[in-house]
């Protein structure tokens, strides 16, 4: 079955091409023809996803690595990239998950977008192009391929937030999210140059990652560096972490289920996916390890702190995603790579969750994004709200559910780890208590309380489709029990996820010189993830104990201010204004990026405009053209018109090259 | 019983082609510029079956082949030419039709 | 060498006897059948049922005044009727009316040639034939004849090709081009049975091409009185009329030779079966003629290129598939 | 007995030829064009080419030939405008170009080309390439693709003719 792999990223393929050629007669012959395919596309792609997930399972894990080479893609000199797909623990983990959660996202469109007229089929068109290009990014066995699936998901994502396009706003965030990819993409194909070349210097002219990550030992330790932040830049950019996560809450400018799928459970976590994906480079930086553990705490924090404030509740979700993302990277920089994959598979279930929730809840409110004017849904969309609080409880870390497992190890792994620290733990605490108060404060302000929405909206709020609560009590569930993969040691569990992993993560600079000596690459990495030093398990507990205990000191807070005292927010206010209008408008961030890099940018662009490319090259261009047109016009007179001067003119031509060939062998 | 007259046949072939072309540039009538430019074509299959025969090799005749097929579908296209130009003109002589110029 | 040239000679002096026997008995022929379709006697007076009709037809031809209209481009005008009579026995030569015969201890084949591509050649000749028709009819000066001449050669045109594309069928069943050999290949099985369809298509083309009923557009005598030989008399008219029996019969030949077996036949000698299908299709045409009204020219040219061509290609690929399939 | 054919059907080929570009009456040209194919034909058939030959006659002079007698009738082109310009420099300075182009080609044709012989000819050899079912088996094989090609080429120039005849449309 390994061979089919092909067939994972074909199935939606094949719901492009006919979706994208064909929908708009499909539509207008029957809609329902159109979801059909596009789900069952992808539902395809999940199930054979299933199939080779499960028969690796069936395999010793030293076994759990294969390569299928489709066809040869580019071709030139000492480079050979061809589109193959490999097949590991972790490409596969990846693959499950976005093909799984990407399933019950396009059915949650089917109900979502419904009402959406003309351009249904378009939605569905660029969806599965997004799963298409995902599958890529995750199953390629090259970078080139890989970059092929990140630029593919920067463009659908760029083409789905400005799905509603008609409003300028939308089309301005489509935008701002394409240009701000853009930076980081830059930055990502300048590493996969740089290691390319620098591998090149050695030898080894190729981007596939079998043979470029058993000889990153021979770069030299300032290469390895350089290549980790490009490629940490480039994730900044599609991670959306500090400095480039601007985009992310513009971003919520697109069709919820859009904001589900791709800025919050699969395309957003493509960067976690790569630096996992390269974490021997890494392993070989601990300087770049650095970087990444600190970026992804103060992303952590900043994120959440401006999710204090916001009153959109897509805006709330979308700071809580790029804080979220942030405690993965926090994970990836210290080390504990399968921390951070843990983070990404039980941040899909519940975010995901809580996204199809809050389009749930703003399909209820006929379309109001502002929470002020909600409260009260409890009663009228009970299923909704059950979903909702069970992925508000997982995401605030409330033991027994997943996000705890998960984030309480990628904590622990910030103290404890070598290249952990005291002051990350703390930093991904406070942020954790942050997280709790700002969920929950949303949990309140829309299912709490009275209905604060106009007359007419009130009349309308009903529970949503069968199609989009289906989905919302699947995740519901996985959210609830997706963190029993990997219950850590210190509970009692056998911390399975991990060893899942093993095969891909546990290989430290020390092994891979091993590997350099002459062992095989997948026997060292067996039973390598032992740490070198190991703190207390009563520090553990205690860490569980201070987490948890923080993160219920939040939600109290939250209950207080918005259920009990609902005074005390305006207060707060008034008290801490200035604090409060800092957090309200996002730190003044895009202000700032407005003054520091576009202004200046703009007036670059206009020099460039005016001068260089107005006087100079039009000049230039200009120039040539006048010279041409006076030449023509002295040519222009042996054109006569007649044909038979043509041939003549032929004939002359013919004669000369006849009679200068005659010379040539005569003489 | 051998075949050789090999110069013969050029120098036949010469002519013929050197008859056309005069016709081709000294006629007005597109109709027999037409017919002059089809005469060296042919004096140009003369050629190439002349040195396909000496050459003991098929490409020749198979260049003639394929040259006939061409002057087939040129005298389509041309004679519908003719009749445009006759439609539109009132004659089809070359001399008055100098528009291909700029 | 001596032996061949006479043997040569004296079988080219048989056909062209024969044959030119044949032409002006076919018109005393047809009009007895046409007669007698009318519920006439036809031609009575000369000889025993008007036997001798086709000779006083030509002593009369003979001795007809010459005319030449003024208008008239006059080489062109007498050359027209020696093209077409050309043509028409230009083609007798590659007919094969029967197996060799031996005479005199000689092997002696009852053709005057087996051409390589002898179907090809009958194919070409019998176009040329039709520059006659044309010249005539553009000589004469005459706007019915130029008429009739512009019909002749749009008729020629339209017809030619589904007529050759018939005639690829029946080549691809017998995998030559030479008419012996196609005949040779209907030993077992007529082609008739092999390609019905082909047979269909060159019987209609043929009628086209011999601008017969209900085919005749060139001379249609309602419309354009009497066409291209509007202007001829005499014995240039005659000559035309000669050539139009002699395509005739050459038409029931090779619809014999491509279709009906040729030669073939039980108990009789191979000669007496070919004569006896020419004649039957000789009688064919004339009986057709009684029979159906004349096309309209838009029809007639609707029907060449809408129906019969996309039928002639429809053979081809159908004898492909039909050999693809079992041959292997 | 083959020379003196050869000789007098090339020699009556270039006359016609001659006439073809002499002839005032334009379907007096055309008609001169006739005949010079089928002398073209012949010399087809001197150098074994029967297939060739007889393409020649069906293409040539019944296809293309009739085509072109059909538009001069149907245009009723019986004679050439009169010459009322004069005669242009440049198909003078064309004549001379031609002359020098002969004695070129007589020059670099037939004092070199010929050295690229192979050896005699033997009616044996080319039994084997005049034939039709040589020719076919090679036409179906090593030139099915310029053959495929063709038949584009003529159903375009069908296609072409017809938009381009089409009246009221272009």
């Amino acid at each position: 079955m390994f061979d089919y792999v092909w067939l994972i990223p074909v199935f939606p393929a094949i719901g492009v091409l006919i979706n994208g050629f064909l929908g708009k007669r499909i539509e207008k012959f029957n809609k329902s023809i159109v979801h059909w395919v596009a789900c069952g596309a992808v539902g395809l792609s999940f199930l054979v996803t299933c199939i080779i997930f499960f028969q690796m399972l069936g395999l010793e894990p030293e076994h759990r690595f294969y390569e299928f080479t489709c066809f040869n893609w580019i071709s030139g000199g000492v480079l050979q990239t061809y589109v193959a797909y490999q097949i590991d623990p972790l490409s596969m983990l990846m693959c499950m998950f976005v093909t799984g959660v990407g399933f019950l996202i396009h059915v949650y469109s089917i109900g979502y977008m419904a009402h959406d007229e003309g351009r249904y089929y378009r939605f569905f068109t660029y969806l599965n192009l997004f799963m298409f290009s995902m599958i890529n990014l995750i199953l390629a066995n090259n970078f080139l391929l890989m970059f092929l699936g990140w630029e593919g998901v920067g463009m659908c994502s760029y083409l789905l937030i400005g799905f509603w396009f008609s409003e300028e706003a939308n089309a301005v965030a489509g935008k701002k999210a394409f240009i701000t990819n853009r930076v980081g993409d830059f930055f990502f194909i300048v590493g996969m140059l740089v290691l390319f070349c620098g591998l090149g210097e050695h030898g080894v002219w190729s981007f596939q990652f079998s043979r470029v990550f058993p000889n990153v030992h021979l770069l030299s330790p300032n290469t390895v560096t350089l290549v980790c932040l490009l490629f940490f830049a480039g994730c900044t950019a599609k991670s959306a972490q500090i400095p480039l996560y601007i985009w992310l809450p513009d971003a919520m400018a697109g069709p919820t289920p859009v904001s589900a799928l791709i800025h919050a459970a699969t395309m957003v976590t493509s960067g976690v996916y790569m630096v996992a994906r390269s974490n021997i480079l890494y392993s070989l930086s601990p300087f770049a390890m650095g970087v990444v553990a600190v970026v992804g705490a103060l992303t952590a924090l900043f994120a959440a702190s401006i999710g204090l404030a916001q009153n959109d509740i897509k805006k709330v979700l979308a700071y809580s995603t790029v804080s979220q993302l942030g405690y993965m990277f926090l994970g990836l920089g210290v080390g504990a790579y399968a921390a951070g994959m843990f983070h990404v598979l039980t941040h899909s279930f519940f975010k995901a969750l809580l996204f199809m929730g809050a389009g749930s809840v703003i399909h209820a409110m006929s379309g109001e994004q502002d929470m002020r004017l909600m409260g009260g849904l409890r009663k009228k969309t009970p299923i909704t709200f059950i979903t909702m609080f069970i992925a508000t409880l997982a995401i605030a870390g409330i033991p027994g559910l997943s996000g705890f497992f998960s984030k309480d190890e990628i904590l622990w792994q910030a103290y404890s780890s070598p290249h952990g620290h005291f002051l990350l733990w703390l930093t991904g605490a406070v942020a954790a208590g942050m997280t709790a108060f700002y969920m929950f404060r949303l949990i309140f302000m829309t299912f709490y309380n009275e209905n604060r929405a106009p007359e007419d909206v009130q009349h309308h709020i009903h529970e949503s489709p069968k199609a989009m609560t289906v989905p919302l009590m699947v995740l519901a569930v996985l959210s609830v029990i997706g963190g029993y993969l990997g219950v850590p040691h210190a509970l009692g569990g056998s911390n399975r996820f991990h060893k899942f992993l093993d095969p891909v993560m546990g290989m430290g600079p020390d092994k891979i010189f091993q590997k350099a000596a002459g062992g095989s690459l997948h026997h060292v990495a067996e039973g390598s993830h032992v740490a070198a030093h190991h703190p207390s398990l009563f520090m553990e507990y205690l860490l569980m104990a201070v987490s948890v205990a923080i993160a219920l000191i939040g939600i109290y807070i939250a209950y207080v201010m918005y259920v009990k005292k609902r005074d005390l927010p305006e207060k707060l206010a008034e008290k801490f204004r200035l604090l409060h209008r800092m957090l309200f408008n996002k730190w003044y961030v895009d202000e700032l990026y407005t003054l520091v890099i576009i202004r200046p940018f703009h007036g670059i662009s206009n020099f460039f405009w005016k001068i260089i490319d107005v006087i100079m090259i039009d000049g230039m261009v200009n120039g040539v053209a006048r010279v041409v047109g006076w030449g023509s016009s002295v040519l222009r007179l042996i054109q006569s018109g007649y044909v038979q001067c043509y041939a003549v003119s032929i004939i002359f031509g013919t004669v000369a090259l006849l009679v200068y060939y005659f010379l040539k062998i005569a003489g | 019983m051998m075949v050789d007259h090999q110069n013969i046949y050029l120098i036949l072939s010469a002519l013929l082609f050197v008859i056309g072309a005069a016709g081709a540039i000294t006629r007005r009538n597109a109709i027999i510029v037409f017919m002059c430019i089809e005469i060296m074509l042919g004096a140009v299959n003369l050629v190439f079956l002349t040195f396909s025969r000496a050459n003991q090799s098929v490409e020749g005749t198979f260049m003639v082949l394929f040259i006939m097929a061409v002057a087939a579908a040129e005298a389509a296209v041309g004679l519908a030419i003719f009749i445009l130009m006759y439609r539109k003109a009132g004659s089809i002589d070359v001399d008055r039709f100098n528009i291909m110029k700029w | 060498m001596i032996e061949f040239v006479t043997i040569l000679l004296v079988k080219t002096l048989v056909v062209f006897g024969v044959s030119m026997l044949i032409v002006a008995y076919s018109t005393w022929f047809e009009r007895k059948v046409l007669g007698h379709v009318q519920l006439r006697h036809g031609p009575m007076r000369v000889g025993f049922h008007g036997l001798l009709q086709p000779i006083a037809d030509g002593i009369k031809g003979f001795f007809k005044e010459e005319l030449v209209p003024e208008n008239a481009d006059k080489p062109v005008f007498i050359l027209a009727p020696i093209i077409s009579i050309a043509a028409a026995l230009s083609l007798l030569v590659v007919i094969p009316f029967g197996d060799s015969v031996t005479i005199m201890g000689k092997e002696i084949t009852l053709y005057l040639a087996d051409l390589d591509i002898g179907i090809l050649y009958v194919l070409g000749i019998s176009t040329i034939g039709s520059y006659g028709c044309m010249l005539g009819g553009w000589s004469s000066g005459n706007k019915y004849g130029v008429l009739g001449g512009l019909r002749a050669s749009a008729q020629m045109i339209s017809y030619e090709l589904p007529m050759a594309l018939a005639v690829i069928g029946v080549v691809m069943v017998s995998g030559t081009l030479s008419l012996v050999g196609i005949v040779n290949a209907q030993a077992g099985l007529w082609n008739i049975v092999a390609q019905p369809l082909a047979f269909v298509i060159f019987i209609i083309c043929g009628l086209a091409e011999l601008n017969r009923t209900p085919f005749d557009m060139p001379e249609a005598e309602a419309e354009l009185a009497c066409g291209y030989n509007v202007e001829y008399s005499s014995m240039k008219f005659a000559l035309f009329f000669m050539a139009e029996y002699a395509h005739m019969f050459v038409f029931a030949a090779m619809v014999t030779t491509l279709f009906l077996g040729g030669w073939h036949g039980p108990f009789l000698p191979g000669v007496v079966w070919f004569f006896i299908k020419t004649f039957a299709m000789i009688f064919f045409c004339i009986w057709e003629r009684s029979t159906f009204p004349r096309c309209r020219y838009d029809q007639v040219m609707k029907l060449g290129w809408k129906v019969l061509l996309p039928a002639g290609f429809l053979n081809i690929f159908l004898t492909g598939l039909w050999m693809l399939v079992f041959s292997g | 007995m083959e020379l003196t054919l050869l000789i007098l059907c090339g020699g009556l080929a270039v006359i016609t030829s001659l006439m073809v570009i002499l002839a005032r009456n334009t379907v007096h040209s055309a008609l001169w064009m006739v005949a010079s194919f089928f002398f073209m034909a012949v010399l087809y058939l001197l150098l074994r080419m029967e297939f060739i030959a007889i393409l020649q006659i069906i293409v040539y002079a019944g296809a293309i030939m009739m085509f072109i007698i059909y538009a001069i009738m149907m245009l009723n082109l019986r004679q050439e405008t009169a010459d009322t310009e004069p005669v242009r420099k440049s198909k003078v300075v064309g004549l001379g170009m031609l002359v020098v182009l002969f004695f070129v080609l007589l020059v670099l044709g037939v004092g070199r080309g010929i050295e690229a012989l192979k050896g005699p000819v033997t009616d044996q050899m080319m039994e084997k390439f005049g034939h039709v079912a040589v020719l076919s088996n090679f036409l179906f094989s090593d030139y099915l693709l310029p053959f495929e090609v063709v038949s584009i080429l003529l159903t375009a120039g069908i296609v072409g003719s017809v938009f381009l005849a089409k009246k009221g449309k272009a």
